[in-house]
């Protein structure tokens, strides 16, 4: 076992704890705190995997400002703990063991069915400049950068039409 | 081809005619409405002449042929192909002729809404004639399906109490049925090349094994149609609620759609399959004789004792359509129209009794012909017409099916038509019972004693339909003459596509 | 003068009555009832005209000829015309209809001037000579079609008639359904006879390929050798015809009940003309039935045992016309077994005699039934006019009546030299030659007839006057005796038609049959018979008439035939058991299925379907619970299933 | 980490997707649910980082940017959604969401 | 990106521009006079339809294969922008009614539009992923868009979260089609499929991916059981939303699914052939049934939305068959087509029912209208008996083309089923005409002269279009020639 493998393991594991702990905080605080972290490992991942640029927009923009904005609506709203009834009497069980059962399946089928003897790449950092980045983005990748463009301003219009409050008489 | 000249378009489509006009037409001017109704349907009949009139009884083949290409299917035309011959010349002239008989019988039976009632009756009119022209399959389909929606509405709008539940009943059966028959269509349509009716019953060939299945697709939306039992649960709840014009044309017109579409398309189509399930079907066929008359006798209800009696006649139908020699079918053709004209005047009597005493109930009755003689003589003569006495129309039908069924090789016993001819009987027993409980015995109910007999409309519509009742039992001939080289095509086509019958 | 020429007249003795009937439907009864009833009358009358001119015209050419008309139904190999047959044996019948025919109508102009007014409705007067004009040509239709098709409308035509005229006064009878049960009844029984005919045409159709009277009697003897079974068959379905139309066992029922229509009814169409057409369909087809011998055994013994058991049942009966009607059941079955026999010209001997001295007893009958009415009228007194019980000593009263009606009685029970007697004679004799057995039951019978009439005439005309009502009888007008005198004539001088040694009708019948056996006069039965006959009188009236019987007084034979006599006065509850056993057990199925099997079943079968798919949709909504968490479970759910079935099918 | 081979980051990425999605069919609070949900986002992420280095291209790098811009945007939406519900129902329940089924 | 790709998606970049021309302008128009917001985006929506028609016939690539300009894209983007007339048309009078009346509604609708507009035009996955976002984002504000009506909201979480659900579906998908071939572009698959450079992976990794994303597009058409969000959603949303709602977003995830099954999957129909047909089954027959319970008839609606995703999954199913391939999807739009304008009309007339309280319209709502507005009435029952496929109406020939392609690819039995759960349908499309004229009852019902014109050209199109069902299959067979 090599070092790069003990080091996968654990910050794979990281990870996943994180995602646990992020499912079974009973606190929505703590939720988004644990899920933090598991943006951070991922963004390990990244810079080990060739992509320091989208490890560092993981953690900007994902881990700071997205969750910010979460712990931020969270506290806005004194939402962070609501009664764990389920009215549903089914859906825990049935949906643990829906997930488990999937994740079961899917790590069998990558185990058994996918060849285990290619290993990753250590990419050195020059492929993975911004720069060559922004050139696909700005050529290749022209269109979908539109677009995403324009997503983001129907979400700014929606985001206005969502919370602007009518001021009318007879509104509660 | 000059459309212009061509009296099957015309016959087709007239009543569109009467429906635009009507549309502009203001809903209370209800005489106009009606006359305009009448009219243009009687004009439909005369055009219904006119096709008679050209048409050739000595030729087997479909005549007046409007053939124009409509679109391609998976490279087979559809065609808005229409022609006439032996075997719907005889349903086109009753389709024509008891439409303003029944437009005529709901002068005062139908006050609301009367502009929609016609609009609607038209309608039925046109797609009933166009099922019985169309010689494409989609076509037939089309209006074979439109045909519903019109009734849907009769009844729906213009029926009884449990009118929505009949109204619903009768869409949902006949559609259960049909739904298979389009599978069947775009099957044969797209395994044996192309929709045309005429180029595939030349073409043959379909193999016997998948003649099986789309008989039993084709099959069961024509019977479900007819009905043929015991697919008929339908039938008494439609002809209960319906108005008394939309009775008239269901039991007189849209029933024999069925028999119709049994002879236009799984005789010629799937003979093997025909031969092979033609004793089956004779069964049903004198189970629906027996059972129809038992279950008739023991009706409450005036209209349903008819209904059911629809049953038992369509049951002989249906015996002499899969006894399959010229006697029997031939007889089977006339018995349509016969069953037409005897129980839509039945259904015409029904709703006269209705119009006067609100009532169906049996019990209600009782002593009638005292009262009302005229009533009661016609309705004895169409009584006797139901119950196929001598010399009158039923017989005629009914004797040819039964002789022709006795003698047919296809189902190759006499025990059939020894069976059914019980049904003679028990017509017999059923119909002398109600006409018994309507008009015979003392006038128990003080409402009866003073019914008003028929008026000069009211015998007006019953006359036509007596008049046909006697020409066809004393001269049928005229009719016969029209439908024999047809027939005579269908029974060897099938005989010839059945090595195994000589 | 070229008597041929008449041939073509014959369709009219069809269409005359027809046109009577549809100028009285016209009128219908505007121009009063004189009008109705003579026109009727002439109609007929103009029917009995033609057919003595056919008559005449056969005795110059005696083979038959066939006068077509056209086709009338040509399907296939079925081709029938509408052709009429005159030959001896149809004009023997034709004359028989229209003269008793013509004499009922005429009858009738006085009798239903009565019976309209005491059954309250003189507007139906018209519609009864319009339904007797109809019966006329409808029978006409019977005995003059040369092919079975043509034969069975008038077969069906007569049923119609008889069961209109039944029902005539359909509101009156037993609760007030009676009359109209017991026409309804006639119907139907003369429609499971049908049934029978129907299907022996089925068969001649495919085993002889055609229809025509011709065609098939000129096959017969070939057709028999190739298929002796279908030969059967065509045979005894036609007798299970005969024993409708000629209310034969076990068929006979509805004839008693028959008599609830008016008396003239009864004597035209239920005792003269309408029932013998089974007597003369066996006849038609005597071609084909003397190839059968088992089918012809099976038709003597049919006749015999009803003419026995309905003598049994004639004699407990206290009703003056059932009396008649199980009499002429009785005397049916005579003539039945006469042509079972093959003794076919002494039936139809008997057939004509019966229609004349039958046709008079009614119409006598009626007369009387009239007098008590009007005597009952006339003392305001509520009976029931047709008991025998309550008249009594009416040969004063009423004498003519009486005297014809004594003429009828003595003819029927078989005493020389009056019609009834010959004809009996001729088959009783032919019966003790071939078939003893027969002879004997038939012998019986006879003894039971004079019994039962000597009875009656005691009854009714001997001895007191049991009620006020027969003390105030009245004798009926002039338009009805005057017929009572002329048939009185015909049923004592009507033997004289085939007199032994003379044997006219048989040389003239035998143009049509063909070799007949010959028949013979045997003196030894002839004087056996009528011995039998005067024993019936005596003892008849030795038990009613020698001490009048008294009102209310129980029947004489009650006592010394204890249970056997209540058998005969209730008929051997032969209603009772087929009430029992057929029509009862027949509703209950009907209403099985119309209620039960029906609506319980099929249609709620196809219910169900509707139902259970609604109950499905409401199984299935409840996945749509509201929660968003359950819609992503079932989505995930999909997404495994599919990735499942993608990795590792 | 050349040492470690692919078929475990695939796996990781399962897991995490496995997760995510039990996060959404137990959770109550809409925003965790939506935490998971952007959880589930981000194992496609590993998904396209770990191909584009096998496949050694930018274009898995390129399409995760796009992917994270409309996470923002969804972000954006989603807690503007939640705003607006918690002020007319003073909660973020999902399962008190349930006034329409059938 | 030359100025050449840029006119490939010229109906694209007018109506984003457009949109935001209507955004600006809507700042200046009073409250009260919002109808020139709708007048604008209207006028946008025609032009566009004019710059798309012109596309008809000049297939062309742009983006480097991401964009594929054609005659299928046409066909639908043409559906798309009439729905859009129509969704503008019926909410005009109605947003005034529920006194929500704010441009922004107009620009979403665009703006989803121009989602919608480029799923079908998509040769690339991350085109497909962006236009589902695209497509779905505005959709979700608008579901909201009466906030804060409960229902309203309501229906706008539930779609908003599991819509999201969905999108994590098809983003992980494109992440495995991406990892099994290196690539995104729906040709560049089968290129690298065909060849067999696919290489390390097997077909695994290609198959589950395409399971996540037929999953992810099979909710937005609403495969059962990734259905169960519709009914809600189209319950709770505004009737103009669910209207337009109801054809554009099945319309465009049907030209997804054609889009990536036909062109990048055709190599997977061993596999992807009996899913599709489950699915088609499923989606058939729980759709139907489950509509005969409902008593809403916006419920109603949503369930028969169901049952008819259903029906156009059959068009897939026959993929592989070559002979039937381009007759099953001229058949997918025509009857999409046919769907398009009965749905249109009965949304309309929703509209115009819809109460204060966004709850849709109950059945008993609907008694008496055929006697107090006979001929909205009858407009409506043309369009259900469309909807159940009578003769002599649009839906007949749409049923007829796809079951003859099911029949014609060796799928009888799936055309059988088809046909038996739509004499299901029947049913409950015939009980609305039952309510609207066999019952009576005071039906209240709001005309409006739009949302009129909506009802009655959609009606109108039922019933004329049927007698050339040849014409317009011509012109759906066109479209889809040049997909190839």
């Amino acid at each position: 076992m090599t070092i790069d493998l003990i080091l996968f393991i654990a910050v794979a594991l990281t990870a996943i704890g994180a995602a646990v702990a992020m499912i079974l905080s009973r606190n929505a605080v703590y939720s988004a705190l644990f899920l933090i972290l598991n943006f951070m490992s991922v963004a390990a991942f990244y810079l080990v995997l060739g992509a320091p640029f989208i490890a560092l927009a993981q953690i900007t923009i994902y881990a700071g400002a997205i969750m910010v904005l979460f712990l931020f609506v969270i506290m806005l709203l004194g939402a962070e703990k609501m009664k764990e009834q389920d009215p549903v009497k089914w859906q825990r069980p049935a949906a643990i063991l829906l997930s488990l059962a999937f994740a079961v399946e899917g790590t069998l089928a990558v185990f058994k069915k996918l060849d285990h003897s290619i290993y990753m790449n250590s990419l050195s950092g020059a492929l993975a400049d911004p720069a060559s980045i922004g050139e696909l983005l700005f050529n290749q990748y022209a269109l979908p950068f539109e677009i995403t463009s324009v997503i983001l301003l129907v979400a700014v219009i929606g985001a206005v039409v969502l919370s602007r409050v009518e001021k009318k008489e007879g509104a509660k | 081809m000059n459309l212009g000249s061509e009296p099957l378009i015309w016959v087709t489509f007239f009543p569109l005619v009467g429906v635009l006009v009507i549309l502009f037409l203001k809903s209370s001017w209800k005489n106009a409405i009606r006359w305009t109704a009448l009219l243009t349907s009687l004009a439909v009949f005369g055009i219904s002449l006119w096709v008679l009139g050209k048409f050739d009884a000595a030729n087997a083949e479909a005549q007046m042929v409007i053939n124009l290409p409509w679109f391609t299917l998976g490279g087979n035309p559809i065609a808005f192909h229409l022609g006439v011959d032996g075997l719907s010349i005889l349903l086109l002239l009753l389709t024509t002729f008891l439409t303003p008989i029944a437009i005529l019988s709901t002068w005062k039976a139908v006050q609301e809404n009367v502009k929609g009632f016609m609009i609607f009756f038209l309608l039925l009119e046109m797609g009933m004639v166009g099922v019985f022209l169309a010689l494409d399959m989609v076509l037939f389909y089309i209006f074979w399906e439109f045909t519903l929606v019109p009734m849907y509405f009769l009844i729906g709008l213009w029926g009884g109490e449990r009118r929505i539940y009949a109204t619903m009943k009768f869409f949902l059966y006949t559609m259960a049925g049909s739904i298979l028959m389009l599978a069947g269509i775009l099957w044969v349509g797209l395994q044996y090349g192309g929709f045309d009716m005429t180029a595939l019953t030349k073409a043959g060939g379909i193999p016997v094994s998948a003649q099986m299945w789309l008989f039993a697709a084709f099959g069961l939306a024509f019977a479900i149609k007819v009905p043929v039992w015991p697919l008929h649960s339908w039938l008494p709840d439609a002809h209960v609620e319906a108005p008394t014009a939309g009775s008239v044309i269901l039991a007189g017109v849209l029933l024999k759609m069925g028999t119709y579409g049994f002879l236009r398309f799984n005789i010629p189509l799937f003979p093997q399959a025909t031969l092979t399930l033609a004793p089956y079907m004779a069964v049903l066929g004198i189970i629906g004789i027996l059972y129809g008359a038992l279950v008739a006798y023991r009706q409450k209800d005036v209209k349903k004792l008819v209904a059911y009696s629809s049953i038992s006649h369509l049951g002989f139908v249906i015996l002499g359509m899969f006894a399959l020699n010229q006697l029997s079918v031939e007889g089977a053709l006339l018995q349509m129209v016969n069953h037409g004209l005897s129980t839509g005047a039945l259904f015409l009597i029904v709703g006269m009794l209705y119009e006067r005493r609100h009532t169906r109930q049996l019990e209600d009755f009782g002593g009638l012909w005292k009262v009302t003689p005229v009533l009661g003589s016609l309705a004895l003569v169409v009584t006797l017409s139901s119950a196929a006495l001598p010399g009158l129309n039923g017989f005629v039908g009914e004797f040819s099916i039964l002789s022709g069924a006795f003698g047919s090789k296809v189902l190759g016993s006499p025990w059939f038509a020894g069976a059914a001819t019980l049904g003679v009987i028990l017509a017999a027993v059923y119909l002398l019972h109600m006409y018994q409980k309507v008009f015979l015995g003392p006038v128990t109910h003080a409402e009866n004693a003073s019914l008003k007999d028929l008026n000069v409309r009211e015998i007006l519509t019953l006359a036509p339909i007596l008049i046909m009742i006697f020409w066809i039992g004393l001269a049928p001939q005229t009719f016969l003459n029209l439908i024999s080289p047809a027939v005579e095509k269908l029974v060897s086509a099938v005989s010839t596509a059945a090595p195994l019958l000589h | 003068m070229d008597t041929t020429q008449f041939f073509n007249l014959a369709p009219w003795v069809v269409f005359v009555p027809l046109i009577g009937l549809v100028i009285n439907l016209l009128v219908s009864g505007r121009w009063g009832e004189k009008f109705a009833g003579i026109l009727a009358s002439l109609a007929s009358g103009i029917s009995l005209v033609i057919s003595i001119l056919l008559a005449v015209a056969l005795g110059n050419h005696p083979e038959a000829v066939t006068v077509s008309l056209g086709n009338w139904i040509s399907i296939g190999n079925l081709s029938v015309n509408w052709g009429f047959r005159v030959d001896t044996l149809s004009v023997v019948m034709m004359l028989v209809v229209s003269s008793v025919g013509t004499l009922i109508h005429i009858y009738s102009i006085g009798y239903m001037h009565n019976d309209v007014i005491h059954n309250g409705d003189p507007s139906r007067y018209t519609r009864f000579f319009v339904f007797m004009n109809l019966f006329i040509a409808s029978m006409m239709l019977l005995v003059s079609a040369d092919n079975f098709l043509m034969m069975f409308i008038g077969w069906e035509g007569v049923g119609l008639c008889s069961y209109l005229l039944i029902g005539f006064w359909f509101e009156k009878g037993k609760n007030g359904t009676g009359n109209a049960e017991a026409g309804k009844k006639a119907f139907i029984a003369n429609r499971i006879g049908d049934f029978g005919l129907l299907v022996a045409m089925f068969l001649i159709f495919w085993n002889f390929g055609s229809l025509q009277f011709d065609a098939v009697f000129s096959q017969a003897s070939t057709v028999a050798a190739a298929h002796p079974g279908a030969m059967l068959a065509i045979t005894l379905f036609m007798l299970l015809g005969v024993t409708g139309k000629s209310a034969q066992l076990p068929l006979y029922v509805w004839l008693p009940d028959a008599m609830a229509g008016p008396t003239p009814v009864s004597a035209l169409i239920h005792a003269a003309t309408m029932v013998t057409a089974g007597v003369y369909l066996v006849a038609r087809n005597s071609a084909l039935f003397t190839l059968v011998p088992a089918a012809q055994s099976a038709v003597t013994w049919v006749g015999a045992a009803t003419a026995i058991f309905a003598a049994t049942i004639a004699l407990g009966q206290y009703d003056i016309k059932k009396v008649l009607a199980y009499s002429t059941i009785s005397q049916l079955g005579f003539m039945v077994a006469a042509v079972g026999m093959g003794a076919t010209v002494a039936g139809m001997f008997h057939l004509v005699t019966h229609a004349f001295f039958k046709g008079l007893l009614f119409l006598a009958a009626g007369s009387v039934i009239q007098g008590i009415e009007r005597g009952a009228h006339s003392v305001h007194e509520e009976l029931d006019a047709q008991d025998m019980r309550q008249m009594g000593g009416l040969s004063k009263r009423i004498p003519l009546t009486f005297w014809t009606y004594l003429i009828g009685a003595l003819a029927l029970s078989g005493i020389a030299p009056l019609a009834g007697f010959f004809s009996k004679d001729e088959i009783l004799a032919y019966a003790s030659k071939n078939q003893p057995a027969v002879f004997w039951v038939l012998a019986i019978a006879a003894f039971f007839t004079a019994l039962y009439m000597g009875r009656q005439i005691s009854m009714v005309f001997l001895g007191a006057q049991r009620s006020k009502s027969a003390g105030a009888a009245t004798e009926s007008p002039r338009v009805m005796t005057v017929p009572l005198v002329l048939l009185a004539v015909l049923a004592a001088f009507g033997g004289l038609i085939n007199l032994p040694g003379l044997y006219w009708l048989e040389t003239w019948l035998a143009h049509t049959l063909g070799e007949t056996t010959p028949s013979e006069f045997i003196w030894l039965v002839a004087l056996g018979s009528l011995t039998l006959a005067l024993l019936g009188l005596l003892i008849g009236w030795l038990l009613y008439g020698r001490q009048p019987l008294k009102a209310g007084q129980a029947d004489p034979l009650k006592k010394p035939l204890g249970v056997i006599f209540s058998g005969m006065e209730n008929r051997w509850k032969v209603d009772e058991l087929y009430n029992a056993v057929i029509i009862k057990p027949f509703n209950a199925f009907a209403q099985f299925l119309a209620g039960t099997f029906d609506l319980r079943g099929i249609d709620r079968a196809g219910n169900g379907l509707g139902e259970g798919t609604k109950a499905i949709a409401n199984g299935l909504r409840k996945f749509e619970n509201g929660f968003v968490r359950s819609y992503a479970f079932w989505m995930l759910l999909g997404l495994a299933a599919m990735v499942t079935y993608f990795i590792f099918r | 980490m050349s040492g470690v081979p692919l078929v475990y980051y695939l796996i990781l990425a399962v897991i995490m997707f496995s997760l995510g999605a039990v996060g959404v069919l137990v959770r109550k609070n809409a925003l965790v649910v939506f935490m998971s949900l952007e959880l589930m986002f981000n194992s496609a992420n590993l998904l396209f980082i770990t191909f584009a280095n096998f496949y050694k291209s930018l274009n898995g790098q390129v399409l995760v940017i796009f992917v994270m811009t409309t996470a923002a945007a969804e972000v954006a939406i989603g807690l503007a959604l939640m705003v607006a519900i918690f002020r007319s129902r003073h909660t973020i329940d999902v399962d008190q969401m349930n006034s329409l089924k059938g | 990106m030359t100025l050449n790709d840029a006119l490939t998606i010229l109906p694209v970049i007018f109506l984003v521009a457009w949109a935001m021309i209507v955004l600006l302008l809507d700042l200046r128009i009073p409250k009260n006079k919002k109808g020139w917001t709708a007048v604008i985006a209207a006028a946008g929506m025609i032009a566009a339809l004019v710059l798309t028609l012109r596309q008809a016939n000049s297939p062309q690539i742009g983006f480097g294969g991401m964009i594929e300009v054609d005659g299928f894209a046409v066909f639908l983007n043409v559906i798309y922008l009439f729905s859009g007339l129509a969704g503008t048309a019926i909410a005009y009078n109605y947003l005034k009614r529920m006194d929500i009346h704010r441009g922004e509604y107009y620009v979403l609708m665009i703006f989803s539009i121009v989602g919608a507009m480029l799923l079908s035009y998509a040769g690339d996955l991350i085109v497909v992923f962006l236009g589902i976002e695209l497509l779905s984002i505005p959709l979700y504000v608008l579901a909201g868009f009466a906030h804060p009506q409960v229902a309203s909201e309501e229906s706008a979480l539930k779609y908003f979260l599991l819509g999201t659900f969905a999108s994590t579906f098809v983003l992980f998908g494109i992440a495995w089609l991406y990892g099994a071939t290196g690539t995104t572009g729906l040709r560049g698959i089968v290129d690298v499929v065909k060849t067999g450079s696919a290489a390390p992976f097997g077909s695994v990794m290609l198959l589950g991916g395409a399971g996540f994303l037929v999953a992810g597009l099979g909710f937005k058409v609403a495969t059962v059981p990734f259905h169960a969000w519709m009914p809600d959603v189209y319950h709770g949303a505004p009737a103009p939303v669910t209207g337009f709602m109801s054809v554009v977003a099945k319309a465009a995830g049907f030209a997804a699914l054609i889009r990536v099954i036909f062109i990048a999957l055709p190599s997977l129909s061993e596999s992807l052939t009996p899913i599709l047909a489950a699915l088609a089954v499923l989606t058939m027959v729980v759709g139907n049934v489950v509509a005969i319970a409902q008593n809403n008839l916006k419920r109603m609606m949503a369930y028969s939305s169901i049952a008819n995703a259903g029906y156009l999954l059959m068009a897939l199913v026959t993929y592989s068959n070559a002979t039937v391939r381009s007759d099953s999807i001229a058949s997918m739009l025509f009857y999409l087509m046919a769907y398009a304008f009965a749905s249109l009309g009965v949304w309309a007339v929703i509209t115009m029912m819809e109460r204060q309280e966004i709850k849709g319209v109950e059945f008993m709502d609907l008694a008496g209208l055929g006697k107090r507005t006979p001929l909205v009435a009858l407009a409506v029952a043309v369009l259900m008996l469309s909807f159940t496929g009578i003769p002599m109406t649009l839906g007949f020939w749409g049923k007829f083309y796809l079951f003859r392609t099911a029949i014609q690819g060796g799928f009888t039995w799936l055309a059988v089923l088809g046909l038996i759960t739509s004499l299901v349908s029947a049913y409950y499309y015939l009980r609305v005409v039952v309510m609207m004229f066999f019952r009576e009852g005071e039906s209240d019902l709001k005309y409006n002269f739009w949302a009129g014109v909506v009802l009655f050209f959609s009606t109108l199109c039922v019933l004329v279009l049927s007698f050339f069902p040849g014409t317009v299959f011509g012109l759906a067979s066109q479209a889809t020639l040049l997909l190839k």
